[in-house]
């Protein structure tokens, strides 16, 4: 079943240190497909951590593993993701006359995927 | 008879055409016309190169094929007519002071930016900064009128300081930024903080809108010169529902963290 | 590279020399002024022409943290005014803060080959060193700001003052500087810390113990035992307000008659009241400066149009702010300075620009030794230094100023008496005020003048009625021996090199300076001081020779 | 490890834009890689003890085969001037040195430069250009900042030693006690890492930060908000106008922001809001605003372009003087409108972080790339340059985030030359040819120009 939740990209300390290694590097292409998200829309969800979850907009679409958050750290229907290729495959072109596409508090679509 | 001007050869990278408009080509011959130089990306050719020259400029001139890579057609442009039969770049009509544009399809970003006078109308949507200033300067649109049939995108009329910006459409984000006069008519639904900062100036919502917290409500009242507004935009084109003729309005005023001498109508008739 | 080459027919002004338009040879062989040269030298024919040595600008801002901020404040200047490549030179933007590229060239286009930088901070010299490096064809060096460094501060409250001698070369010499600059000395401490605010006296004291005249003497006598070749560059106190003609005429006291140079002075001789329209003071202030020969000064003057106003002084450019009600910026440099920024615009129609302006003109026409009252426009906070050839004009046609005038606030041409100033500089004295005096006042022997040894820095004008005309476009321009334009066109790039000095000092006072730095700075003490890998050409000019 | 250990004082790591420059490196000479690191947090530790050289990499591939350096240079000046619409990107990660001959090359070919800045506080720069800033450097938040407000940003992650050496721990002049001389505010939509480090955390709605900073600033101004701030923005009144008295009242404030105001919806009129706030405050008291930028030398990049061209980020050569157009000439819009033909990417990775068309037509052009690692821009690009790391293999000048020019201190030199010396060599090249092209084209009366009169 299909949710829809705000995503916000961001930079963490493990997305920072296993840049450092290199971008082709597993511990990186790691970091980089983790999802944050709120335990009570996981349990919703029936998901647990290290469960693959499909996110999808009008711009494409990803696979990561999620990982819950307590519930007070992060909004009810937000998730965070560190910065990398998954994200990459969400984000709009478009700049508005600005240069930045919209990189965070993007709408997206999550779903399960059936083991 | 009107100068035609047809695409013969796409583009590999963009056009820059600054010399497409009536000032310039006014008293050249054909051949003068293809020689004219342009840019396409950092080489300069002729515009004979990308565009067949038919007819003679008889104060309008008619551009024919897909000119979506083709940017700065009537840029400073101060009388006669351009017509633009499908879609165009950006910049088209930027800084003109005079004359008039019209674009069968869909304009795109900085449609119309600096303008001095004159009007553009477009028959399909506009892109983001319509009428808009560039970044750093104090003004954007200073006269003249730019109507969009269709959809227009964010920062439109960002600092205009008069004329008048209808789109029967819809307009995105932060419509009439920073406006320091002049007027913006929206047919269609607005997108969020319309008229943030603005000074003076009236921006019109035919729909509920998301109003800043620095917007105060004044009053509610049927402003007669809308009337005015609304029966020219409707010879202009633009189907205007007759109820919005006579229709009640909520005037907010704003903002407040700027001169709060702006208004923001928001018909109030349904 | 550098050729020789041999100048002949032109009509030579070069005041060091005593020289007043003769027709004189001009010889130059590896970038310096000669005797004579072989034959086979390339030959200019400068018939109908006037020769000067290159122009030298005493006081500007082109370079460093602060220029740049405004820069990049403003790319609706830049957009109206570009500046072309060519297959040998740099592009660039111009407006009222040019690129660097275009600023060398633009400086060339208008006959000046040496330029100095007048503010920059401590912690900034490697940033305007850099970009010195891409400011082609010209010379240039800077002032470091030294008057509001807290340190330096520090041992005057404590009358450490042999360590201060030795605080004070360190800092110029590791920063790479041509001298000390003074600005609103006093001043931050009051902005930075005391909720925006500013000192207004000159004997007024910040706290307890230091007050601006103290820090204004220790620097002028520090300097003098040293014997820098350019004393004390100093922005008084109080700049552009009513009533700060006195501030200037105690801060020209304070000095006794040790050297000190007052920075663009038009905007500090200023009578009336504080908060009221200003009066003209300059009778008064160009009164001492005649009369003192160890005061110099450059004018400042404004010219209408576009400027940006650009200063150490954060306090003025905050009241400025008021004024233009446009965008501002404020920048504070830890322990060393603070920083203002406003787009602004002097308009004929207000009094107060149209007093600026007659005043700047008074103090030029009023001035008895054009040696020591120079030509600047304080760029670009009175205006462009391509203003440059209208302000010539205005000073050698008198029908051309009293035609100017008329399009001028009145009433402020009624409160001074600029009307009745009849004066007229001659060419002679237009290479004092723009050559010869700055070059003297700076201490470059090799600048300013075309005597055997000078630096083959030569600009060639047609001689015109129209000196506007003149001025804006050399026919030839040569620097260090180099053919940068011919017949109006540039035909060569050139780098320049940095004018330096390096004041000794014992070695002791890194020690000292050293824990300070490590409470107080953000920066490592070993990563202060500017090594020499940012020196591209440079020059050395000695000191201790007062 | 080795007996052969050198040991580097005062090293600056560039990992971010903190720049810390009191690192102590322990270097083994042998194995030429870092092998300790005194002072470094979790980022510059394996900003450090990461780069090694990998001994198996090639310093120059043509299409992915190896290829001597002057091939490759060759290669490189031509597809650069054979283009009609040639971009150059990144730089934020490179000397000012080597920034300075990279906008000389776009300059020189008629192309476009674009930085890192555009996708990340680019909109910081358009904010700033609409209405100025009160800024200062970092010492004087350290010596005097009594008042330290964090928004949309998280440097516990992404600047680890920001607390600590400028803004919230530091003692400084009139903060002789750290953090018991100053209240520290985070406002932030989720709990960070940075979150137990404040005085006040303020955790809005989302996307609200300018409806936040748009109401603060009317408050500061003595104006009234609507009566449901609360409801829209999820903060109420009440906490509004404690802060605003806070500001209002302390004697040396800072924001620090950082791409939760940049990146969301409302771009650069969020930073625009939060620069104009700091500046309305300055009628009260004294207070600053400053960008926490992210890499090592995106403020050097943002200087150098600005001094060479009048503008900051996103300038186009195209008609031989510099244009500048964010939206236009910004490399995410020029890559996704498909208007580049070639593109020189130097010490950046667009394949890998930008939006997902951009990448398509990325791979569909020639393209140069600089970098110290392989990377999913470097693997796919038609010449591929192997550089060494800045800060660790080469000197040069980086740009703190706040301005601060600062030299770099090496610990141990490199088999791959610096991004200076091959930008150098490509400057040199495409210098050639376009004379030769402008020689070429002397039909149009303009006189032959003898590569003589180009100086270095």
């Amino acid at each position: 079943m299909a949710e829809k939740i705000i995503l916000i990209p961001g930079r963490s300390s493990k997305q920072g240190t296993s840049l450092n290694q290199g971008k082709l590097k597993d511990e990186y292409i790691a970091v980089t497909s983790t999802l944050e998200m709120n335990q009570d829309d996981m349990d919703r969800l029936k998901l647990v951590d290290g469960d693959e979850v499909r996110l999808i907009n009008d711009v494409g679409e990803t696979i990561v593993r999620c990982l819950g958050k307590k519930p007070e750290d992060l909004p009810h229907g937000t998730a965070f993701i560190p910065y990398g290729p998954p994200s990459s495959q969400l984000m709009a072109s478009d700049t508005a006359g600005s240069g930045m596409p919209l990189s965070k508090h993007m709408e997206v679509e999550i779903e399960k995927i059936s083991a | 008879m009107a100068l035609k001007l047809k695409l013969h050869t796409q583009p590999d990278v963009p056009l820059e055409v600054d010399c497409i408009s009536p000032d310039r080509l006014q008293s050249l011959s054909n051949s003068e016309i293809s020689k004219q130089t342009i840019f396409h990306g950092n080489r300069q050719v002729n515009l004979g190169d990308f565009f067949d020259c038919i007819g003679d400029f008889d104060n309008e001139i008619i551009i024919e094929g897909d000119c979506s890579n083709i940017k700065h057609i009537g840029t400073a442009m101060s009388f006669g007519q351009i017509t633009i039969e499908g879609d165009v770049g950006t910049h088209t009509g930027a800084v003109m002071s005079g004359g008039e544009i019209n674009i069968e399809g869909s304009g795109a970003d900085w449609l119309g930016a600096e303008m001095l006078g004159g009007r553009i109308t477009v028959k399909g949507d506009a892109g983001h900064m319509v009428g808009s200033a560039y970044r750093g300067s104090a003004q954007g649109m200073q006269g003249g009128e730019i109507i969009v049939h269709g959809n227009v995108r964010n920062e439109m009329g960002h600092a205009m300081r008069r004329g008048l910006i209808a789109v029967g459409g819809n307009a995105d984000d932060f419509a009439g930024v920073n406006m320091l006069a002049g007027t913006i008519i929206v047919l269609g639904d607005m997108g969020i903080r319309t008229g943030a900062g603005m000074k003076r100036g009236s921006i019109i919502c035919q729909n509920i809108i998301d109003i800043l917290p620095t917007f105060s409500r004044s009053c509610d009242y049927q402003p007669s010169f809308l009337r005015q507004y609304y029966k020219y935009l409707k010879s202009m084109g633009l189907t205007i529902n007759d109820s919005f003729l006579d229709g009640p309005f909520e005037r907010w005023c704003g903002d407040s963290v700027e001169l709060n001498r702006g208004e923001i109508l928001l018909y109030a008739g349904k | 590279m550098a050729s020789s080459m041999r100048i002949i027919n032109g009509r030579v002004y070069d005041p060091t020399n005593n020289i007043d338009g003769e027709v004189k040879e001009i010889c130059i062989k590896d970038g310096k002024i000669v005797e004579s040269v072989a034959d086979d030298a390339t030959v200019i024919d400068a018939k109908g022409m006037v020769i000067m040595p290159g122009a030298v600008d005493i006081h500007c801002h082109i370079a460093g943290p602060k220029v740049n901020a405004a820069r990049k404040l403003q790319p609706e200047d830049h957009r109206h005014d570009v500046h072309e490549s060519t297959p040998f030179t740099r592009s660039g933007t111009g407006g009222t803060v040019p690129s660097t590229f275009t600023t060398g060239y633009r400086y060339a286009t208008l006959g000046y080959t040496t330029a100095m930088e007048a503010a920059v901070t401590p912690i900034g010299a490697r940033h305007t060193l850099e970009e010195f490096h891409d400011t082609p064809v010209i010379d240039k060096g800077f002032y470091v700001l030294l008057a509001n460094n807290i340190f330096l501060q520090n041992l005057l409250r404590e009358n450490r003052l042999e360590e201060f001698d030795q605080a004070v070369a360190w800092w110029v010499s590791s920063t790479k500087a041509y001298t000390v600059k003074l600005v609103n000395p006093g001043g931050d401490e009051p902005w930075k810390g005391k909720k925006n605010s500013n000192v207004a006296d000159i004997d007024e004291k910040t706290d307890e113990e230091l007050s601006p005249r103290q820090i204004i003497e220790a620097f002028i006598k520090s300097v003098h035992k040293q014997g820098f070749p350019h004393p004390p560059h100093i922005h008084c106190n109080n700049l552009g307000h009513s009533g700060n003609y006195i501030t200037t005429l105690e801060t020209m006291k304070t000095a006794g008659d040790m050297r000190a140079h007052l920075a663009h002075i038009q905007f500090h001789s200023y009578g009336g009241e504080l908060g009221k329209n200003p009066t003209s003071k300059a009778a008064e202030i160009i009164e001492y400066i005649n009369n003192h020969p160890n005061i110099t000064c450059d004018v400042g003057q404004v010219m209408f149009g576009k400027a940006t106003i650009m200063t150490a002084d954060a306090p003025l450019a905050y009241v400025l702010k008021g004024h233009s009600k446009g965008k501002w910026v404020n920048a504070d440099t830890e322990c060393e300075s603070g920083c203002g920024i406003v787009p602004f615009s002097y308009q004929e129609h207000i009094y107060m620009h149209t007093l600026q302006w007659a005043i700047g003109l008074e103090l030029f026409l009023m001035s008895e030794d054009p040696w020591r009252v120079l030509l600047s426009t304080d760029h670009p906070n009175g205006g462009s230094f391509m203003s440059y050839p209208k302000l010539i004009k205005l000073l050698m046609d008198k029908s051309f100023r009293h035609e100017e005038m008329k399009r001028v606030n009145q009433k402020a041409l009624d409160s001074c008496s600029l009307r009745d100033l009849e004066r007229e500089y001659s060419l002679y004295e237009i290479a004092i005020i723009t050559r010869a005096g700055p070059a003297k006042v700076l201490g470059l022997p090799n600048k300013g003048h075309l005597g055997v040894g000078a630096d083959a820095d030569i600009t060639i004008y047609d001689e015109m009625e129209d000196k506007e005309m003149m001025f804006n476009a050399p026919r030839y321009v040569i620097k260090s021996g180099n053919s940068i334009i011919e017949n109006h066109e540039f035909k060569n790039d050139f780098t320049g090199k940095l004018l330096h000095i390096v004041p000794e000092y014992d070695k002791k006072i890194e020690e000292i300076v050293q824990p300070f730095f490590e409470s107080y700075y953000s920066i490592e003490f070993s990563n202060y001081a500017v090594d020499d890998s940012y020196l591209h050409d440079h020059e050395i000019i000695p000191t201790g020779q007062a | 490890m080795s007996e052969n250990i050198k040991i580097v004082k005062n090293a600056t790591c560039t990992f971010c834009g903190c720049v810390c420059d009191d690192m102590e490196l322990h270097v083994d000479l042998d194995e030429n890689r870092i092998v300790k690191t005194k002072k470094a947090c979790v980022l510059g530790k394996a900003w450090f003890l990461e780069h090694t050289i990998e001994k198996d990499a090639h310093a120059a591939m043509i299409d992915g085969k190896k290829v001597s350096m002057e091939e490759a240079i060759e290669e490189a000046a031509q597809t650069l001037v054979k283009a009609k619409f040639p971009i150059t990107y990144g730089l934020s990660d490179s000397t000012s040195e080597a920034q300075r001959q990279a906008v000389a090359i776009s300059d020189i070919v008629k192309g476009n430069v674009d930085t890192t800045s555009s996708v990340c506080h680019g909109p910081t720069g358009m904010a700033f250009q609409g209405v100025g800033e009160s800024t200062s450097t970092l010492g004087e938040v350290k010596n005097r900042a009594d008042l330290v407000i964090y928004w949309g940003a998280n440097p516990a992650e992404s600047h680890p030693r920001h607390f600590g050496r400028y803004s919230v721990t530091a003692k400084g002049m009139f903060t002789p006690n750290g953090k018991k001389d100053r209240t520290v505010v985070i406002v932030d939509v989720r709990k960070t890492k940075s979150s137990p480090v404040a005085d006040i955390n303020i955790r809005p709605k989302i996307g609200k930060d300018f409806e936040i900073l748009w109401a603060l600033r009317a408050l500061v101004k003595g104006k009234k908000v609507a009566d449901d701030i609360e409801e829209q923005t999820g903060i109420s009144l009440e906490t509004l106008e404690d802060l605003v008295e806070r500001m209002k009242n302390c004697r040396f404030g800072v924001f620090f922001f950082g791409m939760g105001l940049t990146m969301p919806r409302g771009r650069h009129f969020n930073t625009g809001a939060l620069l104009a706030l700091a500046t309305d405050l300055n009628e009260f008291t004294h207070f600053v605003a400053k960008p926490l930028r992210g890499h090592g030398n995106v403020t050097g990049a943002d200087n150098v372009v600005s001094w060479q061209t009048g503008y900051p980020f996103s300038v186009n050569f195209n008609r031989g003087y510099p244009r500048f157009n964010p939206g236009e000439f910004s490399t995410v819009d020029l890559l996704s409108k498909g208007e580049a033909d070639a593109a020189m990417i130097i010490a950046s990775d667009p394949a890998s972080n930008f939006p997902k068309k951009a990448i398509e037509h990325l791979k569909s052009i020639p393209v140069i790339s600089l970098d110290t690692k392989s990377t999913l821009t470097s693997k796919d690009a038609h010449v591929a340059f192997r550089v060494s790391t800045y800060g660790i293999n080469t000197t040069g000048t980086v740009y703190r985030m706040d301005d601060v020019p600062i030299t770099l201190n090496p610990a141990f030199d490199s088999p791959f030359p610096g991004d200076e010396e091959v930008l150098k060599g490509i400057k040199k090249r495409v210098q050639e040819l376009m004379l030769a092209r402008h020689n070429a084209n002397g039909a149009r009366g303009e006189a032959k120009v003898a590569a003589a009169r180009i100086q270095e």
